[in-house]
């Protein structure tokens, strides 16, 4: 079911402790930092996070890791040069990374929203990213057995939504929202604009609001 | 009142519009559902826009309308059955992988499909009568039913030569193992799962006569 | 490399004698006839074709069948009741048929664009069609593993062109097109109309121009 | 002449322009390329409109045109180094998936890459030193590594301490196993692949001096 939601406070409030949350966005863009500050607020812990990053600078996630709410980070690339919370956190022990190279990442997350229950890929082959992983020789290559990444609730950024949750994104801020909407059990998106039913063009859907449970508008 | 009179709901057996139309009525408000070819079509005559359901079509679209008459009619725009349709506001179009998983990763609440037969742990046979010259044809149905949150069956109860359809294990190839989750027929509803049959309502007959033309045990549904 | 074809005929010319050729389409929505017809006049034999259903009618792929051209089927969808040239070949046991649930074909197309080397779904599961094949028990449920099927060839419609060979399609007609594309050695599109490069939206684009050998406009 | 002065082109070492300059011109017209953040990211100022490049990003989009300045900086239009970029005519976006689907699928014809080791056989070592205390990011290296048609390197031949980066068999952990098909340093063009290295150029050194500075067997390109 579809609900447009007055603020991100009641949008994020049915997230409990101990949830898989996926976060859109590759650096800033399609960060959904709204969100993720009413998360922050609402004191949800012991999360598992899914993120290509693992926070920057002081600001969305990078707060969410620094206030100890997650146990446990899913991502392709933690380090960065002002990645300080996770840096932090990940010295102490106080936080568990299970690195994944981007592609596998995307095709897990993939895999998760299309009912894929696991998929040979030759990304990592051979690599320490590998280590115990069931291998298998096909199409002439070594490949590696992957496994779906599941969540309870995805958080993303659209550019607009129409009446019936259907998204549309912008430029390179498009990247993880559409496979995270599928992916999770309850996708909430934050958007710039509200548009009423039909005021998207069908050809131009990215994400059809099947996959959309909650759509907050964020000025 | 015993448990045999209490579910008869009608006094006469439901022709294929009237189940449409319970089919239809069953349906949650806001359900994304898909319509198998045949009989199932008839349920998208009897849905009421303040139930707000999107139809899903495997050839790639959500929000499909009506078929389409006249002038409506677009080669470019059809459902799975390659019948012309119409598109309604707040439509969307992708392509075929993107379309089955929509049906395969689970997010379809319910569709509706035509059976052969359907065995009393919700077993499904709808593709192949498993006749040796039979030219076996399978589309989208195995996806559906293993990927729908519901899977309804609307059938007739009995062949054309008085044999239940709902069996204790199919005899035709499976299309898939434990889905279903509804039976609709011109009989009975009949709930099914891995705890056996039970009957929600009959027409134009009671528990007691049903069980004399099903090979399954029958119990009312609580 | 990109290449603009002035005829169907030449645009076909290379597809050889045994090749694998996926042909877009569902129903008449978006199948190529006149690439189609050129594949049947320039005499390649011994194909095997992968499309949804085995031809309908007296026109394109049914044509293909008809006249001797198609060792093997691979599609979901072959008997129609208007498929009587695939049903007699099939009779007289004068060509194969590799019959593949939907959703199967679609994501084994997808898999061999993706780099993927198989995968496993529960779709088919204790069916005829998973025997033989193995399964696996993941997310609670019965897999069966599945492989990629790629192309030399894929023959597909779109709509609009631009000058980098970005396509758009038109409503339903989209279907197996993107994969496809995707999916085959060489892609050979027909278009209604060809566009200056700029001339699509970049946010609308469907299937991107990496995917796209040689587009031809069929009026 | 001997082969030593036959493949050396350049009185001195390449600098790093220089050596963007000469990656630039050894992609061939019309191909789809992707720039590694760092030192490949150089090579785009030196691909000229007549190569007709597509330039790929990871974070989704094909048609990347130089970083953004002034007014052309947004903040949603980014590349993979987290850089504003620019949009050429025809470009397009996609999601996550679709575009590792283009790394992945093999539809990439070029990656540049940095590299902190390369070995005689092609494996790449690029994302991780291995230090206990590092903090490993791997991105989209591995997927670069592994999908791309051809798999070019740019690195200095010697470590701040003078010693080769290409080696017999790396010691950092892998990237990639024999995915590099050319390394291009300020001393010299390696060609590498399973029947071993092959020197296509040297710069400021002869073949001779070379095979005195990279611990593996060095013979010239044919």
């Amino acid at each position: 079911m579809l609900n447009f939601i007055d603020t991100v406070g009641e949008a994020v409030a049915g997230i409990r402790d101990g949830s898989t949350v996926m976060i859109g966005g590759f650096g800033n863009a399609g960060q959904p930092f709204e969100l993720i500050d009413a998360l922050l607020e609402c004191g949800a812990t012991d999360l598992t996070v899914v993120n290509n990053n693992a926070g920057q600078g002081d600001q969305g996630l990078a707060l969410l890791i620094k206030e100890g709410r997650v146990k446990k980070m899913i991502c392709s690339f933690p380090r960065q040069s002002d990645s300080w919370h996770f840096d932090a956190k990940f010295r102490a022990g106080e936080i568990e990374l299970e690195l994944v190279p981007q592609g596998n990442l995307a095709e897990r997350i993939r895999a998760a929203g299309a009912g894929i229950g696991g998929f040979f890929t030759p990304t990592g082959y051979g690599t320490m990213l590998a280590e115990g992983k069931e291998t298998r020789f096909l199409d002439g290559k070594w490949q590696v057995f992957e496994t779906p990444i599941h969540a309870d609730v995805a958080l993303i950024k659209a550019l607009k939504a129409d009446g019936k949750g259907n998204l549309v994104y912008r430029k390179t801020a498009r990247n993880f929202g559409p496979i995270m909407a599928a992916a999770a059990k309850h996708t909430i998106a934050q958007v710039a604009e509200v548009l009423p039913t039909g005021g998207l063009d069908p050809e131009t859907v990215v994400t059809p609001g099947i996959y959309v449970n909650s759509i907050v508008k964020v000025a | 009142m015993s448990s045999q009179t209490n579910i008869q709901t009608s006094e006469t057996p439901l022709g294929r519009d009237d189940l449409a139309r319970l089919v239809a009525r069953d349906i949650k408000p806001g359900s994304f559902v898909n319509l198998g070819i045949g009989q199932p079509t008839l349920v998208s005559n009897y849905l009421e826009p303040e139930q707000n359901i999107t139809l899903h079509t495997e050839n790639g679209m959500l929000g499909m309308g009506p078929e389409a008459v006249g002038d409506q009619i677009d080669e470019d725009l059809i459902n799975a059955g390659k019948i012309p349709v119409t598109e309604l506001p707040g439509a969307s179009y992708f392509h075929h992988a993107d379309s089955f998983a929509i049906m395969r990763g689970g997010h379809l609440d319910i569709c509706v499909l035509g059976a052969f037969q359907v065995s009393a742990t919700g077993d499904l046979a709808n593709w192949h009568t498993g006749a040796p010259d039979a030219i076996p044809a399978v589309g989208g149905a195995m996806d559906l039913a293993t990927g729908a949150k519901d899977v309804f069956v609307m059938m007739t109860l009995l062949t054309r030569d008085g044999v239940s359809k709902l069996v204790e294990a199919c005899t035709y190839p499976l299309t898939g193992i434990g889905c279903v989750t509804r039976v609709y027929t011109d009989k009975a509803v009949f709930l099914t799962g891995p705890d056996g049959v039970r009957v929600r309502e009959t027409f134009g007959c009671t528990l007691e006569e049903l069980r004399r033309l099903v090979p399954v045990p029958l119990e009312p549904a609580p």
